[in-house]
């Protein structure tokens, strides 16, 4: 008989031959699909996390665990509304406009998205009326932006000034990062946040998430 | 009318060394790269800034400002010579005239420095590969292909010594090989879509080069296997799998030496000592003293066998010092010092061999720039003129030697690194030697969205 | 009870190299500096701002930040071990509880660093001297004496391996000395007043550091000698000025040791040489790994006799790679590394001599650092015992070595030098041999306003 | 018969002994001591500070020109009234408080005196009130600032804030220099000129007095 530790194990290792008959026995089984979600499936991302971050998994492994975790999703989630499926929160990402580098944003996506967010990709030179576009038409909690180039960096200012012209900028929070950027610099710009590595940039998308619930339910 | 490399430039391990090598470059100022001495070769870059027709002046202020430090230093320290690097931040490149303006201002920083201080310098201009800002990538034709060639032209005309690019043909496909570290879409991306790219790329640069009397220097893997060392070095990927993108890199970049580049190579490819042993013609390379731009795993044996020595880049910023690119000067100038002072004692090898054993040992990236690694798997490359079977046989080989000194502990290894070996090893056996074979196994898997076949003659 | 050196420690110039000495000091960690290896010894400092109660936290978190990268970088490029360097700013002496603090973060930090990858550690605490802030200093009492002390006595409890000073005991009359490259000057203020200070400052380091089970380590000329050598690498005073003064230093910095200073002597104490062929006690020095700090002529040269080597210091700050001492540390490493692979090869006193032969030809102040001239000018040092008497032989045995070494072409020099060695040597040789008849014909000189005799026992 | 050249040429030379004779032989041919100042000693002066700057000259050689120029200044100053003692203007410098650094300011002091001005050296560790009082006694018209710790430079944004509060900052230009001070940080806290080195700073000077100078013409 398969347990939710049995399934978290799984995407734990990465299995992803083995992760379907597993969430198909709990299913079977009548065990909550909310829960396979929860602590099955990103319940085995939550232990990839810290690996992650303390160096003992490599980002293929945690690729092949969010795959896995992927592939355990597709059959829980038609039993369930899409309200239902649990999301973090919603995350517009992009590198900006001028700048072509990829790899440290795709990091953090893949990332956020195992830890259970919604994340819209926007790709690399993202122009500053693109994010504007995506906050509108996807209604974000959070917008990141990645910037590796000095000459790029200034991008994230004329984003964020972009925002507030548009008038959606106190709708989401804005995270940033990359090589040149540093917390002082997201500060000058008025960014809220800041991080150096994926994954403490997903710890940092927790907390703002956190507190906007908080505000919420302060109904603020 | 392309070169072929079909064996060794070298037969005695010891003439395999740094600051010589059979085939030279003399510069315009008369520097001899390759001709006994290794020269620094500096890099810089602009602080955080904007870039418009209204900060440009601003931006020329910062060149003017960076030229005349670093050569005003390099003359009090005596350098033997200095080689100036120019690598254009993408808007130098899609509006040529700001970075023809800016290599302007170089050329008359080092102008004045001749005058002054009787310094002799050359410098190497690289454009960087705007063909990507169109996605996915056009690669031959259209107003990205125009604009950089139109850079790299009036450059020319007005003096650069050398031509260079750090090419991304495949980098499209590449980078979702190395988050996945998957070394068959890694080798197709290498072997198949690189290569492609830079046949079509060099053979443009060096018939440009030659018309405007300057020389086609080479091209660097950084988008692919330097990319590798960071997320290795971040932990991200095992270091076994960036050292083998780093050797299957090898044959791609050797394409510029095939198509008439003559070196030295660009300073961030790694790997450069297989170039120099295969093609004779000299290196740049950066380690330690490129700290400031990135970390690596390799910092004294990239010195090895390099002619040049550089600091890869760093912001016009002020430490307490002098301002950073100052302090990369004058550190590369005391590590040359203490290279060609082995040197001059006839103890250059035995200087090479100190180089080597302090970093080998202790991560596998170091230890595939081993002299003798380097000798061995290249004599084998020089055997196969197909440059995607060469790839194929880099990475098989680089992984067998691994297994090996991992066996017999000649290199520090992580717990994890054999089982990617093996991964890896049978990754690369299932690949078939037939490139286009190879490709119609690949359709299944490869992102239609990301790349445009015919833009890589496929 | 204090010691006297009377003869060289050495009797073998093959023994006079990096990493080891006759009288090695080990940790509480267990790192033997002088034992063999050259250690990385690493620095750091605030970036730009105000440091009150408000603004602790902020710096707090700074200095843990770090530490933690630095260690963290050490660790992953398997340091031997490490000399952390925790040289206060002002106001963490003037307030003690911060320096108390920031030494705790650090020591944590070195703990951390033990307990998650073995690292070993050991700190070097070496609070600024606030006693300068008295216009003119007071150098024996008064609150900022008693503030020194509270901050060093609590750092020594709390577990700091090393105590060390750059001292400025006399630095009062020898900065007009410096501007007036005025010899005579500058041997009264370094010959007595600095000598005197440093026995009584000293003394009471070494008492405190033996009561609290940690090392006194040592003092640095960096007020004299290091402003010259900065003074001299602008163009500023002459080279020739700034050799002599460095070594016209060493009678100084052996104060420390006859007072029971054990070492490493400090980083920046470029007469280490001295100290070490003198005491046999380790030493640390910085060179081109310290450009960010400050740039010098004695790059490799500083690394030659060398147990552990510096980056003198650089701020918190973001370079394209990583944070500013991040990357110090890790050019540290591979500049260890290398002098460590020689010497596990048997070759260090090949490698010593590379580095003394790429910079000693270029300047004089490197070329009073080469070990033979080290050996030399020590070995007469040691026949006197009066320390006053020793500073001007030394500043007139350094005129004599740098005028032959001119006239035989040896080492590079200005054309102005030989009319200043020729100063030099007619100053000194005006200068009485007895200190006392000395200070009585400099009374018509010195400016009385700038300092008190009775706080140097005159 | 000496010539003013030749009083120049002892400036040059630092000439300290030389300089008496032939100062006092250009006073009894009855040459205008005003001309003998401007020509001959500053003019001497003129000379020596082109050759500092490139570098073929050293501090202590200018330093004995400075006293040539000033020995020779002695004979003269008796035969005019005070106005007429030629100054290029009056500046006020001191390292700022809790910083002990001195001989950059010291040679800055230097340099700015042999070309002319009148130098007050506040000392070191110059706290923020002392600069408003130097300011209110001595009427200068530069204030300069010298910093060498990056603690420490967070002191000249103070110092400036200090004779905003006083209501004289706008009396003076200001001027900052040291290790860890840049342009920009000049520009954001406030100052008005920023150089990394005597020679410089002191066409800066020239420069701010000639402003100065135009204004006045213009009656502003
Ligand atoms: C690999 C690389 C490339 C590759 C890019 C591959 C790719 N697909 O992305 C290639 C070769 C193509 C490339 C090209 C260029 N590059 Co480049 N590149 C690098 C390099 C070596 C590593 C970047 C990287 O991928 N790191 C690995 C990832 C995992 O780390 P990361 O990007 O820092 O991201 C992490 C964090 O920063 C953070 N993060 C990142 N984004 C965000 C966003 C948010 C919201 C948050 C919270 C966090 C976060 O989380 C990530 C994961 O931990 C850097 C060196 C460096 N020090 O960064 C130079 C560097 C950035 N490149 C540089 C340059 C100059 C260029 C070129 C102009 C070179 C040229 N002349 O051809 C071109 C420009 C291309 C363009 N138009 O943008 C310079 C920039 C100098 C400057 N003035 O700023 C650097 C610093 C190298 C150097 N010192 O010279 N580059
Ligand atoms: C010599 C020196 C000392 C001497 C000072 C001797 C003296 N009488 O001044 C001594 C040993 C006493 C000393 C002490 C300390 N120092 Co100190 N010192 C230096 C050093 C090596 C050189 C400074 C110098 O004299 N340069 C020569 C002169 C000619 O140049 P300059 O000062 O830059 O001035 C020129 C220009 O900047 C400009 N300029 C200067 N001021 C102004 C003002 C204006 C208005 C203008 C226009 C221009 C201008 O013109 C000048 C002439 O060209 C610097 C290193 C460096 N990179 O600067 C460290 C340095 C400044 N010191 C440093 C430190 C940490 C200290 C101590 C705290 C060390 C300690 N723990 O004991 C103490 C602090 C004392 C205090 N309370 O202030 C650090 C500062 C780090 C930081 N966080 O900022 C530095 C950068 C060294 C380092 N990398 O670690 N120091």
């Amino acid at each position: 008989m398969a347990t939710l530790q049995d399934v978290s194990q799984c995407v734990l290792e990465g299995d992803l031959d083995g992760i379907k008959d597993l969430v198909q026995d709990l299913i079977n089984e009548g065990v909550d699909p909310i829960l396979i979600i929860n602590e099955g499936l990103i319940g085995g991302m939550n232990i990839v996390a810290p690996l992650f971050k303390s160096g003992e998994m490599f980002v293929p492994e945690v690729m092949e665990s969010a795959d896995t975790m992927n592939e355990g999703m597709k059959l829980v989630k038609p039993l369930i509304t899409d309200e239902d499926v649990p999301s973090k929160g919603k995350i517009i990402i992009g590198t900006v406009n001028g700048d072509l580098h990829d790899i440290g944003k795709n990091l953090l996506v893949m990332m956020l998205e195992s830890r259970g967010y919604t994340v819209i990709d926007l790709g690399v030179d993202v122009k500053e009326e693109a994010f504007t576009k995506a906050v509108i038409e996807h209604q974000p909690n959070i917008v990141g932006m990645s910037s590796l180039l000095t000459t790029t960096m200034m991008k994230i200012e004329s984003t964020i000034k972009q925002l507030i012209a548009d008038g959606v900028r106190d709708q989401v929070k804005i995270i940033v990062g990359g090589a040149p950027v540093t917390q002082e610099f997201a500060d000058d710009v008025g960014a809220d946040g800041y991080s150096d590595d994926a994954s403490t940039a997903v710890e940092l998308c927790d907390r703002m998430m956190e507190e906007q619930c908080k505000l919420q339910e302060l109904g603020v | 009318m392309t070169k072929k490399f079909t064996e060794l430039a070298y037969t005695k391990m010891d003439d395999f060394v740094y600051g010589s090598c059979p085939n030279p470059v003399t510069t315009k100022s008369g520097m001899v790269i390759g001709g006994g001495l290794v020269y620094p070769e500096i890099n810089f870059t602009l602080p955080g800034m904007d870039i418009n027709d209204e900060t440009m002046p601003k931006a020329a202020t910062i060149y003017a400002n960076i030229i005349e430090g670093v050569l005003k230093r390099a003359a009090e320290l005596y350098a033997p010579g200095v080689l100036v690097e120019f690598e254009t931040l993408p808007d130098f490149t899609e509006h040529p005239k700001y970075g023809i303006e800016a290599n302007k201002i170089l050329l008359e920083g080092m102008k004045e420095a001749a005058d002054k201080y009787g310094l002799k310098t050359a410098i190497r201009t690289t454009p960087n590969d705007l063909r990507e800002f169109s996605r996915p990538p056009v690669m031959r034709g259209g107003k990205y292909w125009e604009t950089m060639l139109e850079l790299y032209e009036q450059c020319a005309k007005d003096g650069s010594d050398f031509l260079s690019i750090e090419s991304t043909g495949g980098k499209e496909i590449h980078d979702s090989a190395l988050v996945k570290a998957d070394i068959r879409l890694a080798i197709f991306a290498l072997g198949i879509l690189g290569v492609n790219d830079m046949e079509f790329l060099w053979n443009h640069l060096v018939a440009l080069s030659d018309s405007n009397s300057c020389f086609a220097a080479g091209d660097s893997a950084c988008g692919f296997a330097n990319t590798a060392m960071i997320l290795a070095e971040k932990g991200f990927i095992p270091h076994v799998f960036a050292a083998v993108i780093r050797v299957a890199a090898v044959p791609r970049a050797l394409v510029a030496f095939e198509q008439g580049a003559v070196g030295p190579s660009k300073d961030c490819a790694y790997e450069g000592p297989y170039l120099k042993a295969i093609t004779g013609m000299p290196i740049s390379m950066e380690g330690k003293s490129a700290a400031g731009a990135h970390l690596s795993p390799c910092g004294n044996i990239a010195a090895a066998v390099a002619d040049a020595w550089s600091n890869e880049s760093i912001q016009q910023v002020k430490l307490l010092s002098d301002m950073a690119p100052v302090v990369g000067m004058e550190q590369l100038i005391y590590d040359i010092r203490l290279m060609n002072a082995a040197t001059e004692k006839g103890q250059q090898v035995m200087f090479r061999d100190l180089l080597v054993q302090s970093d080998s040992p202790l991560d596998v990236q170091a230890y595939v720039l081993r002299p003798d690694v380097v000798m061995r798997i290249s004599s084998e490359l020089v055997k196969t003129q197909d440059n995607f079977l060469r790839t194929k046989i880099a990475a098989k080989l680089t992984v067998e030697e691994l297994k090996k000194a991992i066996a017999e502990g000649k290199v520090k290894s992580d717990k994890r690194d054999l089982k990617w070996l093996d991964k890896m090893e049978k990754g690369i056996d299932s690949i078939p030697d037939d490139p286009d074979k190879f490709y119609q196994e690949m359709k299944a898997v490869l992102d239609m969205d990301k790349f445009i076949p015919s833009e890589y003659g496929l």
